[in-house]
């Protein structure tokens, strides 16, 4: 069993890496130059990790970034990998949906607690920020789970996966996945609505006093996170993986269109982001609701 | 103390400021209250070093003044010198020193399109843009043989003719330009987020903006026709035939459609220059003992439009080698005080990096 | 134009540049009247010059017209001693910035401007740097220190005049031994006086071994 | 002391020998760690001075630094590596060496332009400092009066060989072992405080 | 008359008055008013063993002026005057309720009560004056009027008994009459959809308003009302998981309210502040208190590894069964903004920067204040990693009502066929993962520097004056009116409707005083024509 759970975290730190290598090649080449390496980030992290010394403001502010890593780590165990159920399932028998939607919260909230003790007051307004995003941002998706789990008369994970056998939920339910595809966008912090730590407005918002061995678990976290978000849309709407060649190309997919959308828009403000995901996505939702 | 409001500094480092100053905010949530803007971060005494300086050596400082756009310093200069010392420079030296004005100012509006759309974390239209303004460097390495620093329009004329094929290779890249200007409609001008954050934001009211002294995009983004290429021609202005773009609305979007305008314009009119320019002509009159060239004992005061508005020059010589005065005032002294601390009163704060970008304000201008 | 010229004497300096000048006491109601009453209504720029020699300042307020095409200069000599003047700030709210730069640059006082801390400077404890008296050099010279191992690139000219009197003592030197050998061997004297070698002649000297002469200083 | 070519030959021998000694004493780890902290490069986002109009077209697409694996951040808590670009002001040199103080170790300066060598085109000025490398540690200087986007590439390529070779003293260690010849220098110039302070000279509008 | 008949639901709710009275026993409290909770104490008996209608009575009566009483202590005659109107209106209602039983039934005790030959519209007279009462004591949206002034301005003690136990005789009472005296079969689903609604909606909007409030006690007491809005919600579904995921979310609140009233109780005790935009920067002199109040909103915002997440998860699978997906979309959308005001309520007292410098004079806080917070954190820990031990409990309930029980396997699992998760596994994977990051973060060479004072933060280069406020207390959720369907929502305020419900029995008032001061004759035909009417309704 704990093999099982290892291998999950190693595939999840090393796809998240990989990916987020490739969104900066990607990018690079949307630009018109040559991006870096793809292990690139792989290099920022272990660099980080190996930095000399890194200010540390006090027992809180230590633990912050723990809690943010560990609610990471929970929600990539809870998501099976492959829809047969047999293998790397990791521990979502004992979880289902719900706990895993919730899982996602807990990172940011122990991470605010951290970011809170230091008293730098940019990082208060991050962390707001980062709050009154998830409102909007939770509102279409959670409806559309909320939808899935009517539909498909349960909420574990396996079985949602287990009756998009034949009809796929993204033709399914094409609304229901409108609707989380927006939000998906901005749970990866893609473009129009990465407002969280935008530099140029908040001095980079949460993770303005993290350095060395902090800044690098939040970069391994988020590579995590991103992956395990990843896996989730996966799972709900393009019927899981059946080998790992599947789950390479589905997450790929997914990856490769948020990454597009990132690139050409500029950013939100905080008000305008979540009054639009208040606005469309969440409409789309309801009448994708009404229709299951 | 029981205050409601918290301070922050949009400070001297930070990736969303234009250059090397800070405005301190007031904040209520994240509305901001009250604002007041810090410079003095790149004060290098300008005016005192050019009290010690004869012609030949202020000349070189001069165009060090303001970073992203050194040309109308050069012009301002030249002109000013030119004035009180009475000199009347050829018909070819002028089309050049236009030719030079408009490849500046065409460079500082990319420039600013890579810093506006970096303030609202577009970063594709930054790079594009950056490329380009690069090609265009490279054309002024090729004349002045330097990229951003080009010490080139010198009292009396210019300093080196024109390259072998150099006006050949300017119209190339003006076409090249023109086929690439509509993508940055597509990706910028036109793109979704940019209108939604842009329209209705950092308004200029338009009754007191002539009074109080805007000049530039500012007066052309809220419906004044005012550019000094056209109401007080200098060079060879008069002979080009060009208008001037101009949108009422005030706010952040009209005026990035003010500079769109301008870069078609700047084009149109580089076309003419290469079409009009005189063969031949002295391109540079020599000054007489240049290197101990006494200036009367008389004050002028001369304008050019640069890319951000009008820059004015105050000079005044005392009859000895060395200068007497030279004041500068570039049009980021108004808008970066008088305007930017009464505008951003009640603004929230993830439009601050964007308004100040938008009004082009340019640190090294404010305090020399 | 016209009323401009019917209550002051106006100088065309130079096309489309005009001059007018007033003195300090009926200042005020000059730009009270060309700001309202003529089409010069905007303050571009308050320029000051500082003429040490006649004891005044040149203060010039170029006005300029709604349109832009013509500028005025309004002149006006004011008193080195930290004298003060009203503020057109009520007339002109651009002025504020300008005056605190001239207060903190010329040591100029401005009624009736509340805001004239320091603009550019932090914590300036000297005369303000922009009137005449100020003298940067001997500010760096005190404050900053050059990177050592330069002290041979001495001011070329005053370098090269340095080397030609060598050149001329050296010779007068070799005319005086070549006089001193022809009368020794016209008298065919026993002793001969041995000069002292006074002056190390050498151009390589090491640094430390050179004093620091005064002529050498202050010839840049 | 020989003089002329022979003599430059030899010291210029000697200290390869010494580089040589320490690039093969230090442990496999060690190099490694080396090799990883020079591939990656994090620059605080502080453009001082005139120089930093050079460093967008070095950040984009014409010359883009990023192959080489350096990314521009916000604070100095997450950076490594700090360009002060060209002449620094008294009021800047404050706000450098507080951010400066604030990065984590290892921290590296590159200085752009001559004006942070010997004052450079501003020598007489009574605003600028004339040697930087009084107050903070500098780490690599790039020569040039603007340093072209090539030179600044050039600048980062060495810093990241030193780093991988790890051969000079860095100069965060000449900064944190004769810290009081530094605070003595910064003293001099800056007064006893030299945090950056600003007075309210006015009652600032406080909405309570 | 007065017989009490001890009943599984009673026993329930009892057991919760008892702990949270022994447990408040302990706080040092200035108004040491033992008789007056004493008497409300007997009330609260009075109404939990009751077995017949006018014991309830009496019992709401009683219960209602010893609080009024207590409230008197601290609070001024605005808050009083609010309070008191509302809830003699209540007990009227509840009165009237109760005489209709009568005329109905014909019986006050529960189990003679049969509703099958009374007519339906009787019924749905009847239901509405209950619920009438339920709102008021609940705090439901339109008469949540008194519940904000009375819960903050009473002293700090006191605030928690009434969030923690007096909202819950609401829940109490609507299990009561609706599930036990009128059972299902005869209640409309019109009107329960409509207290659904009106249930959610009190939450949504309270939410938002605890979101703006600067004041701790006020965003508790809003944060309370949208909790037991939740309940109410979830009650009128009328299932039996939803019934269990009531009671679950009941226990769980009590707890939590009892944990953060006191917390707050300490802060202000010690501090003499209650507004976030004077409090802050306490962490590091309280850090007992600091954990406590994060276990706390943890639980409040209901996040897996504590007991809140497992009362959350019923609610949402209750709703799910019965396939209420735009009812579950709203509780989503509140419990979702929850979020911002646990945030801001820890924030505004213990993170940030502390806004009046001598933090360092406050005194320690009395150890007895944290008898009942470690009660309460022990009891969401304990239901965070077994949420399933009380769950037989609640089937005694079920059975008692009339519902079959809900699945039960075993301690560590809790939920339904439909959805289910397993405690343990839950907490104990976070602790591990916790304790292997922690134990890799302190093996790492990387030594960590502490920063040189509390004003060495990366501030822009700048540095940050002493006496400069950096605590972001009172700004935070400031931006939330910029978004529209927030500021709309924030725009209803209830003042408004009261005033002019206040206006309208002005004028009535103005009637019947002049129906009073009538001449002789006039005053008796009225009298004649109000007995005719009593006489028609009794012998119909």
């Amino acid at each position: 069993m704990f093999i099982d759970l290892l291998i999950m975290l190693v595939m999840a730190y090393g796809f998240g890496f990989l990916y987020y290598g490739l969104y900066r090649n990607i990018s690079a080449r949307v630009h018109g130059r040559f991006g870096p390496s793809l292990a690139q980030s792989f290099y920022d992290s272990i660099k980080l990790f190996t930095k000399d010394t890194s200010t540390d403001f006090g027992w809180m502010f230590f633990a912050g970034p723990i809690i943010m890593a560990s609610g990471a780590i929970l929600t990539v165990l809870f998501i099976p990998y492959f829809n047969h159920g047999e293998r790397l399932v990791g521990l979502s028998p004992y979880g289902n949906l719900i706990v895993v939607l919730y899982f996602m919260v807990l990172g940011p909230l122990g991470n605010a607690l951290g970011v809170g003790s230091h008293g730098n007051p940019f990082g208060a307004m991050g962390i707001t920020r980062g709050l009154t995003r998830l409102l909007g941002l939770e509102m279409p998706f959670y409806i559309a789970v909320v939808g899935l789990m009517i539909a498909n008369e349960s909420a574990d994970i396996g079985t949602i996966m287990a009756n998009q056998a034949e009809t796929y939920n993204i033709i399914a339910h094409p609304l229901l996945f409108i609707a989380a595809f927006i939000s998906f966008l901005g749970f990866l912090g893609k473009s129009p609505f990465d407002v969280v730590g935008a530099p140029q407005e908040v001095y980079s918002g949460p993770a303005v006093e993290f350095g060395g061995k902090f800044l690098a678990l939040a970069l391994s976290q988020s590579a995590i996170f991103s992956f395990a978000k990843l896996l989730l849309m996966v799972d709900l709407f393009l019927g899981g993986a059946d080998s790992l060649w599947d789950l390479i190309l589905k997450t790929f997919v997914l990856f490769v269109a948020s990454v597009f959308v990132g690139n050409v828009y500029g950013r939100f403000t905080t008000a305008q982001s979540v009054d639009f995901l208040l606005k469309v996505p969440t409409v789309i939702a309801i009448v994708g609701l009404l229709f299951v | 103390m029981d205050s409601k409001l918290i301070k922050i500094f949009h400070g001297p480092q930070h990736p969303g400021i234009t250059g090397n100053m800070s405005v301190e905010l007031d904040l209520l949530g994240e509305t901001i209250k009250y604002a007041r803007t810090h410079v003095g971060y790149l004060h290098r005494g300008f005016e005192k070093l050019v009290e010690r300086r004869t012609v030949i050596q202020a000349f070189t400082i001069v165009c060090r003044i303001c970073v992203p756009e050194p040309d109308p310093n050069e012009e301002n200069f030249a002109r000013a010198v030119e004035g009180l010392a009475g000199i009347e420079i050829s018909e070819r030296a002028k089309y050049i020193r236009v030719m030079v004005q408009e490849m500046s100012r065409l460079a500082a509006q990319m420039l600013w399109m890579g810093g506006q759309s970096g303030s609202i974390g577009m970063g594709t239209v930054g790079q594009w843009s950056l490329f380009d303004r690069d090609l265009m460097l490279d054309l002024f390495e090729e004349l002045t043989g330097g990229r951003v620093y080009h010490m080139y329009t010198y009292p009396g004329g210019v300093r080196r003719d024109l390259p072998e094929g150099f006006l050949l290779r300017l119209s190339e890249l003006l076409d090249y330009l023109e086929k690439k200007l509509p993508k940055y409609d597509s990706i910028f001008f036109d793109n979704a987020t940019f209108k939604k954050r842009a329209i209705g934001t950092g308004v200029v009211p338009k009754e007191e903006a002539l009074k109080n002294g805007y000049v530039g995009q500012t007066l052309r983004g809220c419906g004044i026709r005012r550019d000094l290429r056209k109401d007080n021609p200098y060079l060879v202005y008069d002979k080009l035939d060009f208008d001037i773009p101009v949108f009422d609305g005030g706010d952040v979007y009209s005026r990035a459609l003010v500079r769109r305008g301008e870069m078609r314009e700047s084009i149109k009119i580089l076309r003419q220059v290469i079409a009009q320019m005189p063969a031949e002509g002295a391109i540079m009159q020599k000054l007489p003992k240049h290197r101990k060239f006494t200036l009367p004992k008389e004050d002028i005061y001369v304008a050019t439009e640069s890319a951000r508005g009008e820059f004015g020059y105050y000079m005044a010589g005392d009859g000895t080698e060395h200068i007497r005065r030279m004041q500068v005032k570039g049009p980021s002294l108004i808008h970066g005080f008088t305007l930017l601390e009464k505008m951003l009163i009640d603004e929230e704060l993830s439009n601050v990096a964007m308004i100040m970008n938008s009004l082009g304000i340019c640190p090294p201008e404010i305090e020399r | 134009m016209k009323n401009l010229q019917k209550t002051y004497e106006v100088t065309q300096k130079v096309e489309r540049l005009f001059e007018v000048t007033v003195t300090q006491t009926d200042f005020w109601e000059a730009v009270l009247y060309i700001s309202t009453q003529t089409e010069f209504n905007t303050l571009s720029q308050i320029a000051c010059a500082d003429w040490i020699e006649e004891e005044h300042f040149l203060l010039t307020y170029i006005l300029t017209t709604d349109a832009r095409d013509k500028n005025l200069m309004l002149k006006l000599t004011l008193g080195r001693e930290y004298e003060s003047m009203p503020s057109v700030m009520t007339l002109f709210p651009q002025a504020e910035v300008m005056e605190r730069d001239l207060h903190e640059m010329y040591g100029i006082g401005f009624e009736g401007n509340e805001t004239l801390y320091d603009f550019v400077l932090e914590q300036w404890h000297d005369l303000p740097p922009l009137r005449r008296e100020f003298d940067t050099l001997a500010f760096v010279h005190e404050h900053f220190a050059f990177k050592g191992g330069r002290e041979d690139n001495k001011d070329v000219k005053v370098e090269q005049k340095r080397r030609r009197e060598e050149a001329k003592k050296q010779k007068a030197l070799e005319a005086a031994k070549q006089e001193a050998k022809k009368q020794e061997t016209e008298k065919q004297e026993t002793e001969k006086p041995k000069e002292p070698n006074t002056h190390a002649t050498d151009a390589e000297e090491t640094q430390d071994k050179k004093p620091d002469t005064k002529e050498a200083e202050d010839g840049q | 002391m020989q003089k002329g070519f022979v003599a430059y030959n030899n010291e210029q021998k000697s200290l390869e020998a010494e580089t040589e000694g320490i690039k093969n004493s230090q442990t496999l780890i060690q190099k490694a760690m080396n090799w990883f902290s020079a591939r990656s490069m994090f620059v605080v986002a502080y453009g001082t001075g005139c120089g930093a109009i050079e460093m967008p077209p070095v950040f984009t697409s014409r010359y883009d630094i990023e192959r080489l694996g350096v990314v521009g951040v916000a604070t100095p808590r997450q950076a490594d590596i700090m360009i002060v670009s060209g002449y620094c002001s008294l009021k800047t040199l404050r706000r450098v060496i507080r951010t400066y103080e604030q990065m984590s170790e290892p921290k590296y300066v590159i200085a752009l332009g001559s004006c942070t060598i010997n004052g450079g085109m501003y020598w007489d000025s009574y605003n600028t400092i004339k040697k930087l490398e009084e107050y903070i540690g500098v780490d690599m200087y790039v020569a040039g009066c603007m340093p072209r986007p090539e030179a600044l590439i050039e600048g980062f390529v060495k810093l990241q060989e030193s780093i991988r070779n790890n051969t000079i003293q860095p100069g965060y260690v000449k900064y944190r072992e004769d810290y009081a010849y530094y605070q003595a220098n910064q003293e001099k110039l800056l007064g006893k405080e030299t945090q950056p302070v600003y007075e309210e000279d006015y009652a600032g509008m406080n909405l309570s | 008359m007065f017989n009490f008949e001890i009943t599984a639901l009673g026993n329930m709710f009892f057991g919760l008055t008892v702990l949270v009275f022994v447990s408040l026993f302990f706080v040092p409290n200035k108004h040491r008013s033992v008789t007056l909770y004493s008497l409300l104490f007997a009330s609260l008996a009075c109404i939990f063993y009751a077995s017949d209608l006018i014991t309830l009575f009496i019992g709401w009566e009683i219960m209602g002026w010893s609080s009024y009483f207590l409230i008197a202590k601290t609070a001024d005659k605005q808050t009083l005057q609010k309070y008191i109107v509302f809830n003699i209106g209540g007990a009227f209602t509840l009165l009237g309720a109760i005489i209709l039983i009568y005329g109905a039934c014909g019986s006050f005790v529960y189990s003679e009560l049969d509703f099958s030959a009374v007519p339906s519209g009787q019924v749905t007279a009847i239901t509405i004056l209950l619920l009438l009462t339920l709102f008021v004591k609940s705090g439901i949206m339109p008469f949540h009027y008194w519940v904000v002034d009375s819960y903050s301005q009473s002293n700090d003690l006191f605030s928690a008994v009434l969030s923690a136990i007096i909202s819950k005789t609401g829940v109490f009472a609507f299990i009561l009459i609706f599930f036990q005296i009128i059972t299902v079969q005869y209640l409309q689903t019109p009107i329960l959809e409509v207290v659904a609604w009106l249930g959610v909606l009190t939450s949504i909007i309270a939410t938002f308003k605890a979101i703006n409030e600067d004041e701790a006690k006020r965003l508790l007491a809003y944060s309370s009302i949208a909790q037991v809005g939740y309940i109410v919600t979830i009650l009128s579904i009328m299932g039996s998981l939803s019934l269990e995921a009531a009671l679950y979310h009941t226990v769980i609140h009590t707890f939590v309210k009892l944990l953060l009233f006191i917390n707050v109780a300490a802060i202000i005790y010690v501090s003499k502040q209650h507004r976030f935009s004077t409090l802050g920067g306490l962490l590091y002199k309280y850090p007992l208190n600091f954990i406590l109040l994060v276990v706390g909103i943890i639980s409040l915002a209901g996040m897996p590894p504590l007991g809140g997440f497992s009362s959350k998860f019923l609610i949402y699978t209750a709703l799910l069964e019965e396939h209420k997906g735009l009812l579950l979309a709203a509780v989503l959308f509140s419990s979702a903004s929850a979020f911002l005001y646990c945030y801001k309520l820890v924030y505004g007292i213990y993170l940030g920067q502390p806004t009046n410098p001598k933090t360092e004079a406050y005194p320690r806080i009395p150890l007895r204040f944290y008898v009942p917070q470690i009660l309460g954190a022990v009891i969401l820990i304990t239901l965070g990693t077994i949420p399933g031990v009380i769950v037989p409990m609640f089937n005694g309930i079920l059975g008692s009502v009339g519902f079959e029980p809900v699945l039960y396997r075993g301690v560590f699992v809790l939920g339904s066929d439909f959805a289910s998760f397993n405690g343990g596994v839950v907490i104990g994977a976070f602790g591990l993962i916790f304790v292997l990051i922690l134990l890799f973060f302190v093996r790492l060479k990387n030594r960590s520097v502490k920063p040189k004072d509390r004003l060495d933060i990366s501030y822009c280069g700048e540095v940050p004056r002493a006496d400069v406020n950096l605590h972001y207390g009172y700004g935070m959720g400031r931006e939330l009116s910029r978004i529209g369907l927030i500021k709309m929502i924030l725009s209803r305020s209830s003042h408004a409707l009261w005033q002019r419900v206040s206006t309208l029995f002005g004028d009535l008032s103005g009637i019947t005083q002049k129906l009073y001061t009538l001449s002789a004759q006039n005053m008796g035909l009225v009298i004649f024509a109000f007995f005719t009417i009593l006489l028609y309704m009794g012998v119909k």
